[in-house]
């Protein structure tokens, strides 16, 4: 896959980059950035880090409408998480993340490793993570590859998430053949934190030090950024070389050591991010430009499983288990000390230097000098053409089932796989650790109270792509309507979402519609309901061979429950007792 | 009668956190001089065929198929005849 | 009474135990990292839930090499309580402090639900709180499960009513349906369901309490079937 | 320096769980001349011991004691000397 090192004449003329997911202007642009011909592991950096996994370049103006502020919201979209005050001082902070494309190539690790990236998203905010949800979608289960996908994917969100000892209270899971070649894995974490904890991903302060923590960096999910934003075929095997494996023993330490740096070693700790997407480069790049700051990297520093891995490689891996702190000069021994009693390796990789550039060294020589802007906020943002589809244009007549029989119906209804009960599935995760699951999974949403206080959470994950690929405004209200009612069902007040925005390839005008019009729906249901969007991720490039999933936008929505003896469950509790019909 | 002696291991890219799990334990226990581990699966399956050619042909696809994931691992099998055993 | 409850790296369910022994059993217990070397202090050790090192290789095996281990041991020979749940009991099979393994459950599946028991033997230690031939439901959540000892083993257990738990709806495979057992000498115990995740009506039962009462009560010497 | 390449499996008497369930995969896949199953462990540790017998003594206190639970596995072993590999 990787040419040796070409010069930046070669580039320039050889054009590697198409490879990337970028384009000539895209090139372009990123040489007028930078001032010069760009290198080769600059030019890499730059096709990972303008990636739609990194950079949102289709999906910002949408994202753009997302109403993501109330009164309660502490921390809105752009960091790790979004984080929401609950009261007693304390915040919940939550977000999902889809990782469809690495579970349909490799369903157990795949769905493992969203589950783990998922989990370091929540405690680089300063929480102890409490719960995990999901949402899957998948082909029909007539289909042998489909069923060996379920079985596979819930499998490894089971196999982290148990390990890990967080506790996976709830989801939704359902099947359509419009899935049937790129199932759905998306994954919520939900966390709960003082609000003084909150940390940042930030680095600032010139000469603080850049401290790699955790797992070494392998070849492993080279440039999975690009590769999460490309769409499939029949033929294209050779991205399995992109998939990697997650290590949940690995995570638990990292998870309890940087929790023990937020809460123990404040003034030691500047900023904190994982490095998920594009690895050290996002992470790092985006420390410095939310902080306004430059960088300095020795690569040759950077823990390495394998010999030889070029300055490309050692950037855009996506080994897991990683993160990226940035510590006040002086500390560093103390904060390396903690995670050696972790038996985790920390190194100090690098400082943060005055001006605005991000500059990487190897064996001795520059290899990237640019600014930082160049990586992060001067990425590309696209406009696009947004045209309804015929479907909508012209709406078939709305479909009567014409029902003879009653009884029979209903049993060819909950015949239904995607009606059936799931407890084949949530049975094989453990939701019960850290004990405070109240309402465990097969009501409406999962509860959980919070020690020491008379509080409890409620969760939930929807979305229902059928009805948004048939009124994408409708459905998109729909959407978190429905979270909201599983939650108010439960006695709790909605408090606010997460989202995964999950569609087929936007450049498609049709499809960048069903984008557009879903989230105005998703928008005006979130005023309505005060429920912020205070964290999400996109996933698009959802087709086969051509064909777009259904638009399949889902809500995570977290609410609060003042009192647990309020705390109401689904099942009818006994004989005699009226039922109601509320609403029409 | 054939006996397939199957061997799947992970791909040397690819990280094998058991294998980690066993090298630091080892060390642990004070058996420094062990430099490197691998850790992989062994299968020995007994098939009824009677040529070969079709029991490696089968045996490629079980470990294509179910013994071994192929976006990870690779897999090396030999082949020995046996005996068909009279009860 | 005082406990230890160990934390083990990847070790999930110690905080849970704390939680139990102290919030709600009113039994003061210390988390003990397992590269401690001393028990002195304690008068019960708890090996919690979780996935020690991963429970890479087998589940406990590497786990049984750790500091603490030596101490657990040590501890067990002078007749102290040593109570296994779940990883725990694992790491007492592999540490050589309880006959038999735990394999893989037959479905090969993680089980995450509620499991009834029947008391087998409740005249011991760790269930004197329970009335005689009780059935209690207490949860379990592992993916290796399955007790498996050889026949010998099983007939030593029997005789010496060392089992102390019985599925009455085997999840998981395990041979003559058992959940939890001693030692022959009866202070340590291990058992795969989760006592501490039944403790409060709030989480939907309180089955569990039996068996840290009951180490109340013989700690105390305050008699035993006392009903929860 | 020697390379051991270890083998743990099940005791015969023992049912493994996991050895099951390949043999019910593969005769669902139509694979019924497969008739019997064994599922193992599959190691290969290199020491920089410079004695053969030492390396023997010490790959059998790391199987006894780590690689296999001889409750209810056993272990076999070969050793191969390797070249001592100069940078
Ligand atoms: N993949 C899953 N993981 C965890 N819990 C699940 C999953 N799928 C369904 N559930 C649980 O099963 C119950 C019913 O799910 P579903 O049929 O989707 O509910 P609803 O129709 O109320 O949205 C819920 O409690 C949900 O949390």
């Amino acid at each position: 896959m990787l040419q040796t090192e070409l010069s930046p004449e070669q580039i320039q003329t050889t054009k590697p980059y198409r490879q990337w997911d970028m384009s000539d202007a895209e090139y372009d642009r990123f040489t007028a950035l930078i001032g010069h011909l760009p290198t080769f592991t600059e030019v890499g950096l730059a096709s990972g880090m303008w990636s739609e996994h990194c950079a949102y370049k289709y999906s910002k103006p949408v994202l753009r409408q997302f109403w993501t502020k109330n009164e309660n919201v502490l921390m809105g979209p752009g960091e790790g998480a979004g984080v929401i005050r609950i009261g007693d001082g304390l915040a919940v902070v939550f977000k999902a993340e889809s990782h469809n494309h690495p579970s349909a190539v490799e369903p157990y690790e795949g769905a493992a490793t969203g589950v783990g990236g998922i989990i370091r998203d929540i405690f680089s905010i300063g929480a102890k993570p409490i719960a995990i949800l999901d949402s899957l979608r998948f082909g029909e289960l007539t289909d042998p590859r489909t069923r060996q996908l379920l079985d596979q994917i819930v499998a490894g969100i089971a196999g982290y998430g148990n390990a890990i000892g967080i506790p996976t209270v709830g989801g939704e899971t359902a099947f359509d053949n419009a899935y049937a070649r790129n199932p759905l894995v998306n994954a919520m974490c939900v966390g709960i934190m003082r609000e003084d904890q909150l940390q940042k991903g930030r680095a600032a302060g010139i000469g603080n030090a850049i401290l790699y923590v955790g797992a070494k960096t392998g070849r492993d999910g080279i440039n999975g950024a690009s590769f999460a934003s490309g769409t499939f075929s029949d033929t294209e095997d050779a991205d399995r070389a992109a998939v990697q494996v997650g290590d949940p023993f690995m995570e638990k330490l990292l998870t309890d050591a940087c929790l023990k740096v937020t809460n123990e070693h404040q003034d030691a700790l500047v900023g904190m991010q994982d490095m998920g997407a594009a690895g050290l480069v996002s992470s790092s790049a985006e420390m410095a430009a939310k902080a306004d700051s430059g960088m300095a990297l020795n690569l040759d520093l950077v823990p390495q499983r394998e010999p030889d891995m070029t300055p490309f490689e050692i950037m855009l891996s996506e080994s897991q288990e990683r993160m990226l702190l940035c510590i006040a000069e002086g500390h560093e021994q103390e904060i390396i000390d903690i995670f050696a009693g972790y038996g985790l390796d920390a190194v100090v990789i690098g400082r943060v230097t005055p001006g605005h550039a991000y500059q990487l060294t190897h064996h001795g020589a520059t290899v990237c000098d640019i600014p930082v802007s160049a990586l992060t906020t001067d990425a590309p943002v696209y406009h696009q053409q947004s045209t309804m589809p015929v479907r909508l244009i012209a709406p078939a007549d709305d479909f009567q089932p014409v029902i003879t029989d009653m009884n029979a119906a209903w049993i060819e209804l909950m015949n239904q796989p995607t009606m059936a009960s799931k407890a084949s599935l949530y049975q094989r995760y453990d939701a019960q650790v850290q004990t405070n699951t109240v309402v465990l999974p097969g009501s409406d949403a999962a509860v959980l109270r919070i020690k020491g206080t008379k509080r409890a959470l409620a969760l939930t994950t929807d979305s229902n792509g059928r009805y948004i690929y048939l009124d994408p405004y409708q459905g998109g209200a729909m959407t978190v309507a429905e979270a909201a009612r599983n939650l108010v069902a439960s006695g709790a007040t909605p408090l606010g979402i997460t989202d995964c925005l999950n569609y087929g390839d936007s450049t498609k005008p049709e499809v960048f519609f069903e984008l557009e019009e879903s989230a105005k729906g998703m928008t005006a249901a979130t005023k309505v309901f005060n429920t912020p969007v205070i964290s999400g991720n996109v996933s698009l490039y959802n087709e086969t061979n051509g064909t777009p999933i259904y638009p399949t936008p889902m809500v995570g929505m977290v609410g609060l429950i003042e009192d647990c003896s309020t705390i109401t469950t689904q099942e009818f509790k006994q004989a005699d007792d009226l039922v109601y019909v509320v609403g029409q | 009668m054939f006996k397939a002696k199957i061997y799947v291991n992970y791909k040397p890219s690819v990280l094998d956190p058991q294998a980690e799990a066993v090298k630091t334990a080892l060390s642990r226990m004070g058996h420094d001089n062990v430099t490197h581990v691998l850790y992989g699966k062994y299968f020995e399956l007994t098939l009824t065929s009677t040529d070969k050619a079709s029991a490696q042909a089968e045996v490629e696809t079980i470990c294509d198929r179910l013994l071994a994931n192929v976006n990870m691992e690779t897999y090396r099998f030999t082949l020995v005849p046996v005996p068909v055993e009279v009860d | 009474m005082r406990a230890a409850v160990i934390t083990f790296p990847g070790s999930n369910c110690d905080e849970d135990l704390q939680w139990a022994l102290t919030e709600i059993s009113g039994i003061p217990a210390d988390l003990v990292a397992a590269t401690a070397t001393t028990l002195t202090g304690y008068d019960a050790v708890f090996l919690p839930g979780g996935f020690s090192y991963g429970d890479y290789l087998r589940s406990g095996a590497i786990a049984r090499f750790s500091p603490i281990m030596t101490a657990v041991k040590k501890f067990a020979a002078a007749g102290g309580f040593v109570v296994g749940i779940c990883n725990g009991f694992q790491i007492l099979t592999e540490a050589g402090l309880l006959p038999g393994t735990l394999q893989w459950n037959t479905s090969l599946h993680f089980i995450c639900a509620p499991a009834p028991l029947e008391i087998v033997n409740s005249d011991t230690p760790f269930t004197n709180a329970y009335p005689a031939g009780t059935t209690i439901t207490l949860p379990i959540a592992h993916g290796q499960g399955n007790y498996y000892a050889d026949p010998a083993t099983l007939v030593a257990l029997e005789t010496n009513h060392q089992i102390i738990f019985r599925y009455t709806d085997n999840p998981n495979g395990s041979v003559h349906d058992i959940a939890g057992i001693t030692n022959a000498a009866g202070n340590v115990l291990g058992m795969m369901p989760h006592p501490e995740r039944a403790m409060e009506t709030l989480l939907g039962s309180t089955d569990g309490r039996g068996v840290f009462q009951s180490l109340i009560h013989t700690m105390e010497g305050a008699g035993s079937n006392v009903a929860n």
